[in-house]
């Protein structure tokens, strides 16, 4: 019983998202937790955010980053990790 | 070698200061400034928000590079960020070396990687009224 | 647009306060410094002497090339004679530009062609009491 | 008899030359006045240097200029004109 329930808690995989100027303004927030399945990729988080009101305004495939540093779609995002869509950089 | 982003005005002296010793003889200055026209539109201020822990690792990632290829540590960049006003420095790259042609390079080589990879973004205020997020190299100093 | 020779220590600031205005998005400042080495010899100070009515006149040549090239006219160039010591400036060239790119170029055509064409010489100091005039290139800041 | 005067005056040019930095050393002078005949060339002026004192050490085809601006050895010169003998440059 006990196990069972240490492995459920092992079954999903929280994690934080965070949105920047025109992107956050679309999806109306600049911070979503995502809860998803384990294994999950960068790309199936952009799914994830996709199916939330104004996330369909999201571009087909932003910059993103993990925990500071620039991320493929396909990197597999761990527990607590942070996400973060990039739109277009315009500093300089 | 130094980098930040700052809230405050940046001051150039200062800047120039921390990289000035007798080994070097040259010295390259990059600004970046508010213009008052950008694609035609009539611009009144800017305001620069940022990932800014990222943007902060970034830019480090950026000088250690230059510094890399030049084989200089005489480097400060500071980015401003925050509201600006038209004239106000945005960016400011300061690289010092023995030898012109390396400082030159690093110099560019910053600039170019701030354009491309540091999360920083712009909404310019335009004359009208109006204000908008700044697409990437519709920018100010293209 | 201005171009001098000079036998005063160059206001860095008063020159970047010079090209600044509000359409310009890039200021590119160049300073070359004097090295205490030199060729491996330790250098104590350094006296520029020229033909001083023929640079001014090479020196606003270049400039007008550079201008010509960029399409900007927010060039200063102030080159130092006289006896500097270490870590002075002995020339300062400032380009703004609406684009990084041109202020980056014009910057760099005007230094390299201070190199190749200003009729400007120096005789270095060195630590162990001797003084030598300098070859082209094998110069401060290379 | 006037106008033989007049000729005389006519077939010689005076220039002045002017020498720098290690050049005016070897000289020993930094301004020398040079009588040419007429047609002569900043090569011929070079010449001319070279027979003086010091001026054997001139170099062969050293860089030169006439009135401020770069000039070649085969410009002809004309009386008053002011020839510049330019050591390697070393400015910036």
């Amino acid at each position: 019983m006990h196990l069972h329930a240490a492995n459920e808690y092992l079954s999903i995989v929280t994690i934080t998202a965070l949105l920047f100027a025109s992107y956050a303004d679309v999806v109306g927030a600049d911070r979503v937790q995502l809860t998803l399945a384990p294994g999950s990729t960068v790309g199936d988080a952009l799914t994830e955010l996709r199916a939330r009101a104004g996330g369909n305004r999201l571009p087909p495939k932003p910059l993103t980053a993990v925990n500071l540093s620039y991320a493929e779609h396909t990197r597999v995002l761990e527990p607590g990790d942070e996400l973060a869509i990039i739109p277009p950089v315009a500093g300089g | 070698m130094r980098s930040a982003l700052a809230r405050d005005p940046i001051d150039v002296s200062s800047l120039l200061a921390e990289v000035s010793q007798h080994g070097n003889g040259a010295t390259v200055l990059f600004l970046g400034t508010v213009r008052d026209v950008n694609q035609g539109r009539a611009v009144s201020g800017i305001e620069y928000t940022a990932y800014e822990e990222m943007a902060e690792s970034e830019l480090e990632r950026i000088v250690c590079e230059a510094a890399a290829q030049s084989g200089t540590t005489d480097i400060v960049v500071v980015h401003r960020i925050g509201t600006l006003g038209l004239g106000d420095v945005s960016v400011a790259i300061v690289v010092a070396h023995p030898h012109r042609a390396q400082a030159y390079d690093a110099s560019r080589y910053i600039i170019e990687e701030i354009k491309k990879r540091l999360p920083v973004w712009k909404r310019e205020a335009y004359v009208d009224g109006t204000r908008e997020w700044v697409r990437a190299e519709a920018v100010s100093h293209g």
